[in-house]
């Protein structure tokens, strides 16, 4: 045992500070998407809402309905339509009722 | 006929794969013959007559390496009785009868595998009633089962009573029912039920796109996602006959064997838990977070999830970290490792503790460390046409068959994963998106696709139409096949303390069983 | 008047009862009638040895006509017998108040009744019996009258092999035991028992161990002493269940008093050996029982084995008593005498009860195998009530009367460093020792033969549907109160019996034992005391106090009624509780060279993987070792000599006609000489 | 304050320091069990926030739930809820508890919340370790919700988008 002693101490404290400290390697967890509202049209969301494969993109007629919670973060849609879709690199996202995870994104995007 | 099968079994294919109709009447005789080879799967599609196929696989370390698969077409429902010859079959032949209502010839009672006993407010994980009451779709026809026909695994005779163990078991595990059969002292049986996690997801699959799929595929077992959705979509892309692109494949193999390092940690942490070294898992978990955190900053994912797409790799690994970060992590890795075998106490709870003897896994068809630790040779990275070709991969085998030699199984293939890592990323990979992704070629056919995921070989058959949707897919996870072996390692000593330290050594999922 | 008319009493109710259990045994009014008398009986036998305990020894009395050997029956009451008589009584009383509801009225009842009563009648002969003749004659009756009661199903083979087991050995011991009277009697030159014990002393001593070694062999095949005690769990389980009770209440308390009768009156003074001879194949005796008991799953050999562990712990009782006897510590010979006769007396209670709830439950499930019953609590509150107090007594848990009598024999055998010899010191301690491992086994051996039947699930529909309906209460209700009364009343008993002890011992030990207040003091009061009543009530109260407070504290907590947390598996089933094989298997594994257990595993098929398909059979067994390693060659051996013999009996008139002839000329060259 | 704000604070007086979790897995892929695991491991170490795992319902606060709800596995989990004392907390951890990856059907119900009243919902496919801490802190009143005011809008759009609740 006095081995396994030794090394602990050698090795040192790796415990994150989180929640009281930002945590560094959450950098690169993977996130659900943000949109640009003005890159967004209705065929746009369409077509972002059928590479869904979680169901978590759907339109409603002038809007994109997001629901967070079922997004899987699997980057499809950001592989649909680069143009329209980043990362929001949130991952704290537990929320205390089930609406809240229900976003409505506005289609800002010229049509035509 | 049959001497035919053993020449294209003994032969370097193309693909590696070699396709046979056999006759409902004489597979039995062709089951004896091919009985060198390991019975890899045995699966049934459904048509206007459901069909039977057994996939074989030639483990050998060189260019005669291959599967065949032999088709048999059941006119009356029944088929010989393959599992006196063969007993890797007989989860399977279980299996089949559940989802087609085709069984043996030999009346012999069959199993509960996959469907509960009845869904609703009264499951339970132990109770019986035939399958037709579980309210469930089922691949094909509903068997004509009563339920005396279809009989829980084992029923306690005698003198022994049975432990009741799960199905919620102890903290941060799967849910899984153990029945521990002891007269007191002894273990005289263990099974396991694992169909309170049974998600359909063969069901599931049929009329599905391969892309929409492999967003399944990969969560049937989420800790070798990599592993089944590089299984499914070289199955796709056999059956579509699309060639994927070299660089695609080698970001596959890295994710991997990243795979594999993560896992392995993962199980050398369990390990130390099951013996209650808690300054050793600690020191494994270390290891395995810093290894998850690279997987993170490499593909984004610390679970590799979409790495693999169907014809290509969805996502690029970042090279410079697993430059940056992988000899730190490995190191971690290393150090831990080394530290457990200088540990006595807990190398002795590891040695002759869950032994399997080499001719028990055969029988049973076991794969990964859990066989090679036997010292059967038996590795998906071996079969022809992958991008371990050229690689000169070395796969370490151990021959006592314990725990110990399954961890040390497990530290040799992390050693041989950080090679192949570097070898594949100085070969050059790809990003998931624009030229050299690789797209799938239109229209439809079968096929068969594999890769040696952490806890072994890992198979996927899918048969498509002509607008390239699925009509049937199976996949098998590893842990479809090992859970099998597991009461027979478990009865191999009669000390209730090691079964926790054999399920570690196995790390296997309960997600993978019960798909 | 003397005790004596109080026996006639009983035993003219007794051959009453005989003659009508045979005359009218088939039906029910008749099967009521036979067991009133009985019951009779079982009172006036009861009062009568009460009374013989404070009355003292009657002379002995020549009664009846002539007899087989021409000489009439001599009859005697001693406060020796007197416990024996007394528990004679009470059980015959219980088992007439069983009886009547456990057969149902037929021919073999009939006979089984006359069978039953006419043995009543030779244990009370043998316990009044003053001769030497009338003892071997009553003992004789007794014996051939129980062979008949255990074979009530003789088409049955099992039966018959367990009447004829109990048959054998008894008679072997029978031809031991004549042969320890004559000894005796032709050395004194008496044939009464009082005239044998009177005159004792101016025998050789050689003559004198030597008989009593044949007596203690002689009776111990009927107190089952290991290991002359195969026929008990051979026969309890066959006979019926009072027959049983009978056999383990009273016939082998009968052994006990053959021996304590040589121990203490026929055959002393005796020297140390002899007290450490009987004290160890009491030890012996004890722990062998109850390991066997713990390997058992039919309840009745369970409580067969249970009773030779019994035996053991009397016997170790008695000789530790002529030990301190031999070594001039009088008042702990008179102790360990008291505490044998008094455990007697509580054995023969719940070993009784407990034997009848068996009858309970074999009736009402129709099996004997506790692997197949559970649950019975609920579906036999009442039987269930008693048959736990029949186990707290015999598990020898206060406050039940067990505990007071090994408490005594305990506290004398602790005592043993007062013999002066460091030796015999030890030993005694040594057999206390041993004792204690028994009684600790019997504690485990009695939750599990309490805990497998009465509690848990039901393990089969049989259990499951068993019901109390006109199933016996009064009988085992009565010896449970019997149990009470023995663990409440014993500062009484002991007072009882220490009076009566003083016809043996010529001590007085009663100051001694029971300085007043309640309290028990083991003879020397610088060791230890206790009060069995204050420790009864005190338990009761303490028992009543958690109970109050529940009661006092129910309104204002608020309680929340959960399932029991069952890892999420909708029911418990039957077979995931501990089966009476299981939870002895730790005493298996420990003690294997004892059990050569043989354990069998069967699958439907080894190869079968993930499961095999269909149940998996594991069954345990356990070698009976005496009856194959020592009997076994016994009985070859015997048929050996018989078949050398055999050209001796060639079935030729003149060759038997030369046989007489050559004993005759044998017999008077003999005389010339 | 509403009834669910007093709810809250009540949670947090009851639990803020010290808080026993159940984990439950209803059927999901083994990953989300990984990452539970890893909270007691040394990076992230929930000992010190004063949360710990119980294997036993009976000792616990707060109940981890993974996976879609199998139906076939519905009985365990209300059992194990049943035999939780109250106030306890249900958190659905991951994209399946959430129903983003099965939808109800024979199989599944899709969602934890079909069986379970379910207080705190984390997404993520898996919610890594810290998603996790947070949930956590989320469940016992410690930690601010946060997603309520993330509109999931690109930076450069600057008008905020008022989120559906």
């Amino acid at each position: 045992m006095t081995l396994w002693f030794v090394r602990g101490l050698r090795r040192g404290v790796v415990t994150t500070r989180y929640p009281a400290r930002p945590e560094e390697s959450a950098r690169y967890l993977p996130t659900p998407p943000a949109f640009r509202p003005r890159a967004l049209t209705a065929g746009t969301a369409d077509r972002l809402a059928a590479s869904c494969p979680s169901g978590a993109l759907r339109r409603a007629d002038d809007v994109l309905v997001f629901d967070v919670g079922r997004c899987t973060a699997c980057g499809r849609c950001a592989a649909e339509a680069p143009h329209a879709v980043t990362t929001s690199g949130a991952f704290e996202l537990a929320a205390t009722s089930r609406s809240v995870l229900v976003k409505t994104i506005p289609l800002r995007g010229e049509t035509g | 006929m049959t001497s035919e099968l053993i020449t294209a079994a003994s032969r370097a294919v193309p693909g590696g794969v070699t396709t046979f109709q056999v006759a409902s009447p004489d597979l039995e005789a062709v089951v004896r013959d091919l009985h060198g080879l390991r019975l890899a799967d045995m699966f049934a599609s459904d048509g206007d007559t459901p069909t039977l196929r057994l996939v074989w696989a030639n483990d050998a370390d060189g260019p005669q390496s291959g599967y065949v698969i032999t088709e048999t077409s059941i006119e009356n429902g029944e088929y010989p009785a393959l599992s006196d010859i063969a007993p890797a079959a007989f989860v399977e032949e279980c299996e089949i009868y559940e989802q087609f209502g085709i069984r043996p010839a030999s009346g012999k009672p069959l199993n509960r595998i996959m469907l509960p006993p009845h869904t609703g407010p009264h499951n339970t994980g132990t109770q019986n009633t035939g399958t037709q009451n579980t309210g469930l779709p089922t691949l094909g026809h509903r068997p004509p089962s009563e339920p005396e026909e279809v009989r829980a695994p084992h029923t306690v005779a005698g003198q022994a009573f049975e432990f009741p163990f799960g199905p919620v078991r102890q903290v941060g595990v799967e849910s899984l029912y153990y029945g521990l059969v002891t007269s007191g002292e002894e273990v005289v049986d263990l099974y396991l039920f694992t169909w309170h996690k049974h998600r359909g997801l063969e069901w599931r699959l049929a009329g599905m796109t391969p892309r929409q799929a492999l967003f399944l595929v990969e969560r049937a077992e989420g800790l070798s996602a990599v592993a089944m959705g590089w299984a499914f979509a070289a199955a796709v892309e056999a059956a579509t006959g699309t060639r994927p692109p070299a660089a695609a494949q080698r970001t596959r193999a890295v994710a991997l064997e990243l795979e594999r390092l993560y896992n392995h940690a993962a199980a050398m942490a369990a390990l130390c838990q099951s013996t209650g070294l808690s300054v050793g898992q600690s020191a494994a978990e270390i290891a395995l977070e810093r290894l998850l955190r690279l997987n993170a900053r490499a593909f984004g994912h610390r679970y590799l999830f979409g790495v693999v797409d169907a014809g290509g790799a969805g996502r690029a690994p970042d090279a410079d970290a697993i430059r940056a970060d992988l000899p730190g992590a490995y190191g971690e890795f290393r150090r831990a490792a080394d530290a457990l075998l200088s540990t006595n106490s807990f190398v002795d709870r590891l040695e002759a503790t869950g032994i399997l003897t080499a001719d028990q896994a055969g029988a049973l068809g076991l794969v990964g460390p859990v066989a090679r630790a036997t010292g059967r040779l038996g590795d998906a990275r071996l079969m022809p046409d992958g991008p371990y070709a050229g690689t000169g991969i070395a796969v370490p085998t151990a021959t006592a068959g314990d725990v110990l030699a399954r961890f040390t199984v497990m530290l040799a293939e992390a050693a041989e994963s950080v090679r192949l890592i570097g070898d594949f990323i100085d070969a050059g990979t790809v990003t998931g998106t624009g030229p050299g992704t690789g797209e799938l070629r239109p229209g439809g056919g079968t096929g068969l696709g594999w890769a040696e995921s952490p806890r072994g070989e890992a198979l996927a058959w899918v048969a498509l139409d002509d607008e390239g949707r699925i009509t049937r897919a199976r996949l098998r996870p590893a842990s479809a096949r090992n859970w099998r072996g597991f009461d027979d390692a478990c009865r191999s000593q009669n000390v209730f303390t090691d079964i926790p330290i054999i399920e570690a050594s196995f790390w296997l999922t309960a997600a993978g069983m019960a798909r | 008047m003397t005790p004596l008319d109080l026996f006639y009493i009983a035993a003219g109710a007794w051959a009453a009862a005989a003659v009508a259990g045979l005359v009218t045994g088939r039906t029910t009014g008749g099967l009521r009638a036979c067991c009133a008398l009985s019951a009779l009986g079982g009172a006036a036998a009861a009062g009568g040895g009460g009374w013989s305990l404070l009355y003292g020894d009657t002379s002995v009395v020549s009664a009846g006509a002539a007899t087989l050997t021409g000489g009439p029956l001599q009859l005697q009451a001693t406060s020796l017998a007197g416990v024996f008589a007394a528990l004679l009584g009470v059980v015959a009383v219980a088992i007439a108040c069983y009886a009547p509801r456990y057969h149902a009225p037929s021919a073999g009842t009939a006979l089984y009744l006359a069978a039953y009563n006419v043995a009543l009648l030779g244990c009370l002969a043998v316990l009044t019996a003053g001769g030497m003749v009338t003892f071997l004659i009553a003992w004789e009756t007794m014996s051939l009258a129980c062979y008949l009661l255990i074979l009530r199903h003789p088409r049955d083979l099992a039966v018959a092999r367990g009447a004829f087991w109990f048959l054998a050995l008894s008679e072997a011991g029978f031809l031991l035991v004549v042969a320890a009277f004559v000894i005796l009697s032709a050395t004194t030159g008496f044939t009464t028992l009082s005239g044998i014990a009177a005159h004792a002393a101016s025998v050789p001593g050689g003559w004198r161990a030597a008989a009593f070694l044949l007596a203690i062999v002689g009776f111990g095949f009927k107190a089952g002493l290991v290991p002359l005690h195969v026929w008990l769990p051979e026969a309890h389980p066959v006979a019926p269940a009072d027959g049983s009770a009978f056999l383990s209440g009273v016939v082998v308390k009968l052994g006990v008093y053959g021996i304590a009768l040589f121990a203490f009156r026929l055959a002393p003074p005796l020297g140390t050996w002899p007290g450490l001879v009987a004290m160890g194949a009491g030890a012996v005796t004890a722990a062998i029982g109850i390991l066997y008991a713990m390997a058992e799953r039919d309840i009745k050999r369970f409580l067969a084995y249970s009773t030779i562990e019994n035996t053991g712990i009397i016997v170790t009782a008695f000789g530790a008593a002529m030990i301190f006897r031999a070594s001039g510590q009088s008042a702990l010979w008179a102790l360990l005498l008291i505490a044998g006769i008094y455990h007697v007396a509580n054995h023969g209670c719940y070993k009784t009860l407990l034997f009848l709830e068996a009858g309970v439950t074999e009736h009402a499930t129709g099996t004997r195998d506790m692997d197949r019953l559970g649950g019975l609590v609920h579906r036999l509150p009442r039987s269930a009530v008693i048959a736990f107090a029949g186990t707290l007594g015999i598990a020898a848990l206060p406050p039940l009367n067990g505990f007071v009598s090994e408490w005594l024999i305990f506290q004398g055998l602790f005592q043993g460093f007062r013999t002066g010899s460091h030796l015999t010191g030890i030993l005694i301690v040594l057999a206390a020792g041993t004792l204690g491992l028994t009684g600790g086994l019997a504690i485990y051996a009695f939750v599990r033969g309490f805990g497998i039947p009465y509690l848990g699930m039901p393990r089969t529909r049989q259990a499951a549907e068993a019901t109390e309906q006109g199933q016996p209460v009064l009988g085992p209700g009565l010896l449970a109160v019997a149990c009470v009364a023995l663990a409440v009343g014993a500062p009484v008993m002991l007072a009882a019996l220490s009076r009566a002890a003083r016809t043996v011992t010529g001590v007085t030990l009663g100051p001694l034992l029971l300085p007043g207040n309640l309290t028990v003091i083991p003879a020397h009061t610088d060791f230890a005391a206790f009060s069995p009543t204050y420790l009864t009530v005190f338990l009761v109260c303490a028992l009543a106090v958690p109970l109050l407070i529940y009661l006092a504290g129910r309104p204002r907590a608020g309680t929340e009624r959960v399932p029991v947390w069952d890892g999420g598996i909708v029911a418990f089933r039957p077979r995931m509780q501990y089966s009476a094989m299981t939870f002895s298997a730790p005493t298996r594994v420990t003690f294997d060279a004892l059990y050569r257990p043989s354990v069998s595993v069967s699958r439907p098929s080894d190869d079968d993987p993930a499961g095999r398909s269909g149940p998996v059979h594991y069954a345990a067994q356990v070698t009976p070792v005496f009856q194959r390693y020592l009997y076994r060659p016994l009985v070859r051996g015997l048929e050996w000599l018989a078949d050398l013999v055999r050209p001796v009996q060639s079935g030729d008139v003149n060759l038997y006609l030369l046989y007489v002839f050559a004993v005759i000329l044998l017999a008077y060259l003999l005389g010339a000489v | 304050m509403s009834t669910e704000e007093e709810l809250r604070a009540a949670i947090a007086r009851q639990f803020g320091r010290s808080l026993h979790i159940r984990t439950l897995d209803t059927g999901s892929c083994a990953v989300c069990e990984q990452e539970i695991r890893l909270l007691a491991a040394p990076h992230y170490d929930l000992h010190r926030l004063g949360f710990f795992f119980t294997p036993a319902p009976r000792h616990a606060d707060l109940l981890l739930v993974t996976g879609p709800m199998i139906r076939a596995f519905e009985v365990a989990a209300r059992k194990t809820y049943d035999a939780m004392p109250g106030p306890k907390v249900v958190v659905a951890v991951g994209a399946c508890a959430l129903g983003g990856v099965y939808p109800a059907d024979p199989f599944t119900h899709g969602t934890v919340d079909a069986v379970l009243p379910v207080d705190v919902w984390i997404p993520g496919c898996p919610p890594s370790p810290l998603a996790l801490l947070h949930g956590l802190g989320v469940a016992v009143g410690r930690l601010a919700e946060k997603v309520r005011d993330i509109p999931f809008t690109a930076e450069d759009d600057t008008e905020r988008v008022r989120g559906a609740s």
